[in-house]
């Protein structure tokens, strides 16, 4: 295993060490149990917003917390989902009197351990909202399994909500714009390698030479199906086609277009992939208006890439623009 | 015969040395259908545990199990961490104020574990998660209960029927959990949170019917 | 080999029409020959500020052109250096009146090419100075060869001079500062993993399972020494050691760290790394009071990190956090 | 005997088919001590030179180096780009108005390339470069031509002094190019550009000692 790591249990924590001292203008980072919230939390009116999930997904969550974007951040083990005191302490630190945002992940551990937080925060007086992004499309939608996951929707709601948030909205209408999002955004990925989860030692699946998965997540599971390796414009019609076929949309229709490495793909590769999938956007009608290029939700160093679309109106327009300054996305300030 | 509270605290010490034990083993069943983080989530949940049983080692076992639970709850994370957590907490609920436990007490309390789990996780049987060892164990205690079976012969037979419960997830195609998201491609491969959850019925068998 | 691209010699035409269909509000892209140019060049009265170098280095140079950055780059084959027409056009391109200045990287090549576009230009009329960065710690410092390879300082350069330039100083007080700034900055890099340049369909090197270099360039090259691998804590040490050794500093100094990933790296081992990096600068009296941590200067898909030092005083420190606004680097508007 | 205007067309045709064949070569042998480039860049340039052959090929051959010169300069980049570039432009600059050259003009061309790749480079012998394939070579024709040697047996001197100066790059520790950056790590590696240099040289002797 090569990795710039020293113990794997001791990752996350020194990882949490390095943002708190890289960081201090923009966040606080606690532990016991372990969160990243902004410096001048509460803001006394404004919604917060928490997200949280396993790590070995940086920047995300933890690069989103941050004026314009989320009030907190609960990383969990790599690829584990944070524990219920987690997400509860940060709800209570972060709550300025409008109530709690949890924007959580589509999956079955993300989606239990914020349950039980939101129920304790409740009980605590708190008011709190849970929107579940589920944008995932390599994965049936269905009532019977656990449904679709949450990929790369996840940085364009967190970025979004956060601006609408900031605009002082209510807890109601920052819900409802996350859900707008989410209903909007539609995503695929694929992965030209694994990767090495630090306490497993060893790469979760093995892909041959010239292999490669199709319809991946983002925690280093394999995908729906395994190919064989293809040129990238060939990758970028089969997450284009499936993501446009499955999206909303008409002629004209003004979108976002989010292409997302992995962790381990070179940006030289993300723009490559960009210029194809532009091109395809284009020539089926769409009109992209707004781009987000880099590896902003990722799968430790996997080598791969994510495609999102979002369809965006004026609303969303303004609020991706609005101003944000984060670690990992910062604009306009 | 019952199992009394020393009983019941050196089954949870077993269970945390049969985790440490299993963590590369459990990892690796989590590999192929999932993210390959089971066998540390769940070792690392019990060896907190472990850090907390002296504080409760004179509490009734309600109390025993509800600091288990407790305990899993915040410091597994993941989809078994809110799942295992959730059965102690229901185990300690119908266990208040016990100091020892019959064989019907001991169905009673896994039979609301269960409930908990399936309550949280909205899993059936069939769907390839650890319901599928927990549910035919409960079921296979309250006939042995029902039939009078010495707690000996009940705890090999449950233990029988969670390792059968295994082995019968590996045709399954998922329909819960991580190894969902796979469809077809999970077929084939056995469920490492039913995995998991047989080795704690094991380890109680163990235990329990060595020392019995 | 493994790589999101089509045909290897198409990467570099792909990529550029990646870049201008991403960024039209910020740059243009240009072809035959090929350099990105800030799409309000030239300004008038500015110093134009032009940089290149070979490709797989991404983000940098095309990354960094913008406003109160570079005003063009010339992006080479990859990672061979650009040949001199586009140093030339992009010059008199980006050429407001105030003279032009070349930031280039210590490479036979890129020095050499720099030198004939240069030359050029002054037969044009256009008044050109050139500063040569080297900052690699991990080379020998000699008279008798090519001498050090300029490595992470140059990002620190580019944003730097790109604010003197917005301020309206002289090419000569610009140049000054890029010799400022390398003068005053060290670094030293290392890998875990090769990487394959497209052209050539395999890895530069080969490192066993259980090995790395230390005291790599930025093309893939391998370093000075092959060792075992070590935890991420002693590589910082190898690495700081050398750069604070090589650094003339004094207790107290006011400090950048630049903790760089070389393109493979996830961001989870940046912030473990600069965790140690932070703790020893600061063991050794140093006042970090600003950094940059990513993967801003690449080696393709190579897992590996350098870390580079610059020491401030409070003309860099306004200059760095003066507005900037490119696709990789982006504050304060 | 002397080489024609189109003997050196052939050669530089032959040139290109000679690093179109040897461009992984060369890319191997920049691989352990450079940057894996160095085929796919003298490749590159060659390439592009063939397509502005037929412009020049009534000119004279000064105007033919000088296109030669100009079109690896513009085409190549990196270390060998402006060094060869810099050669041919040199071999133009002394080949003005000829539309033949003697054993002498060779030579003397040749001379005025390695001066221009040493004035630009700043190389001297031992430093592991071309100008340790070029420096024998040029001194051999010298020779060659002060004992008015036959064009051929010269040609065919002037290649082996090449070879043998590219075998001598291999022991030697490289102090200017990528390679110095490897220090003692360099050491026992051939040098590429010296070997590409002994092909364009083996490439003229081939051409021409065939041809005359
Ligand atoms: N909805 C569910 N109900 C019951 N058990 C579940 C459910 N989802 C997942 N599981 C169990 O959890 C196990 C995985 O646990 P773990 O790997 O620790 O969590 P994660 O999937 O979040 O990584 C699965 O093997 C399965 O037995
Ligand atoms: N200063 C120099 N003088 C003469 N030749 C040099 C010099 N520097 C490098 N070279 C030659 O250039 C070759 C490398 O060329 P190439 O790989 O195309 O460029 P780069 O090193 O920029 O990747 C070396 O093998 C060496 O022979
Ligand atoms: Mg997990
Ligand atoms: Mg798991
Ligand atoms: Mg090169
Ligand atoms: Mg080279």
């Amino acid at each position: 295993m090569k990795k710039l790591i020293n113990e794997p249990e001791n990752v996350v924590y020194e990882e949490l060490r390095g943002i708190a001292a890289a960081h201090p203008d923009l966040v606080q980072v606690c532990f016991n149990p372990n969160y990243i919230v902004r410096k001048d939390a509460p803001l006394k009116g404004k919604v917060g917003i928490v997200s949280g999930g396993g790590s070995g997904h940086e920047p995300m969550h933890g690069g989103f917390v941050g004026h314009g974007m989320l009030d907190a951040a609960c990383p969990g083990a790599v690829f584990t989902s944070p524990t219920p005191d987690q997400m509860l302490e940060a709800t209570r630190r972060v709550n300025g009197g409008a109530g709690v945002l949890h924007i959580v992940k589509n999956y079955t551990g993300d989606i239990l351990n914020f349950e039980m937080a939101a129920d304790l925060a409740r009980d605590q007086g708190i008011e709190v909202e849970s929107v579940v992004i589920n944008d995932d499309v390599a994965v049936e939608d269905s009532l019977y399994t656990a449904g679709r996951r949450g990929v790369g929707a996840t940085v364009l709601a967190e970025k979004i909500c956060g601006a609408a948030a900031e605009n002082r909205r209510s807890l109601k209408d920052v819900a409802d714009i996350c859900r707008k999002v989410n209903d909007r955004s539609r995503s695929m990925g694929m992965a030209l390698t694994s990767c090495i989860v630090p306490h497993a030692g060893k790469p979760t699946f093995n892909l041959a030479e010239d292999e490669m998965e199709i319809g991946i997540g983002i925690h280093g599971e394999p995908g729906r199906t395994r190919m064989k390796l293809a040129p990238a414009n060939e990758v970028v019609l089969m997450l284009m086609a499936a993501v446009i076929s499955d999206l909303p949309y008409k002629n004209g229709d003004e979108m976002l277009l989010f292409v997302n490495g992995m962790g381990g793909t070179p940006l030289m590769e993300l723009y490559v992939i960009y210029n194809r999938a532009y091109e395809m956007a284009v020539k089926n009608g769409l009109k992209v208006s707004r781009n987000l290029i880099g590896s902003y939700i990722t799968s430790l160093e996997m080598a791969g890439c994510s495609i999102t679309l979002l369809k965006l109106d004026d609303e969303l327009v303004r609020l991706w623009d609005a101003p944000v300054r984060t670690a990992a996305l910062r604009w306009g300030m | 015969m019952t199992i009394s509270r020393e009983d019941i605290l050196k089954w949870i010490r077993n269970c945390a040395a049969v985790m440490a034990e299993n963590r590369d083993y459990l990892i690796e069943l989590d590999s192929p259908i999932g993210d390959g983080d089971h066998g540390a989530n769940i070792n690392r949940g019990f060896q907190a545990v472990l850090g907390k049983l002296p504080d409760v080692a004179d509490k009734d076992i309600g109390m025993i199990f509800k600091t288990v639970g407790f305990t899993l709850i915040s410091t597994v994370g993941g989809a078994s961490g809110p799942l295992y957590g959730t059965m102690f907490m229901q185990m300690g609920a119908v266990s208040e104020n016990k100091i020892e436990l019959t064989l019907a007490d001991w169905t009673e309390a896994l039979e609301a574990g269960l409930n908990g789990v399936m309550m949280r996780g909205k899993a059936v049987p069939g769907d390839k998660t650890m319901v599928d060892a927990l549910m035919p164990s409960a079921k296979t205690l309250k006939e042995a209960s029902a039939d009078n079976m010495s707690l000996n012969d009940a705890l090999r037979a449950c233990a029988r029927a969670a390792e059968k419960g295994v082995q019968d997830t590996i045709p399954l195609v998922a329909r819960k959990g991580r190894a969902s998201y796979l469809g077809e491609r999970s077929r084939g491969h056995q469920d490492p949170g039913a995995t998991s959850s047989s080795m704690l019925l094991l380890a109680a068998t163990r235990t329990w019917a060595n020392g019995s």
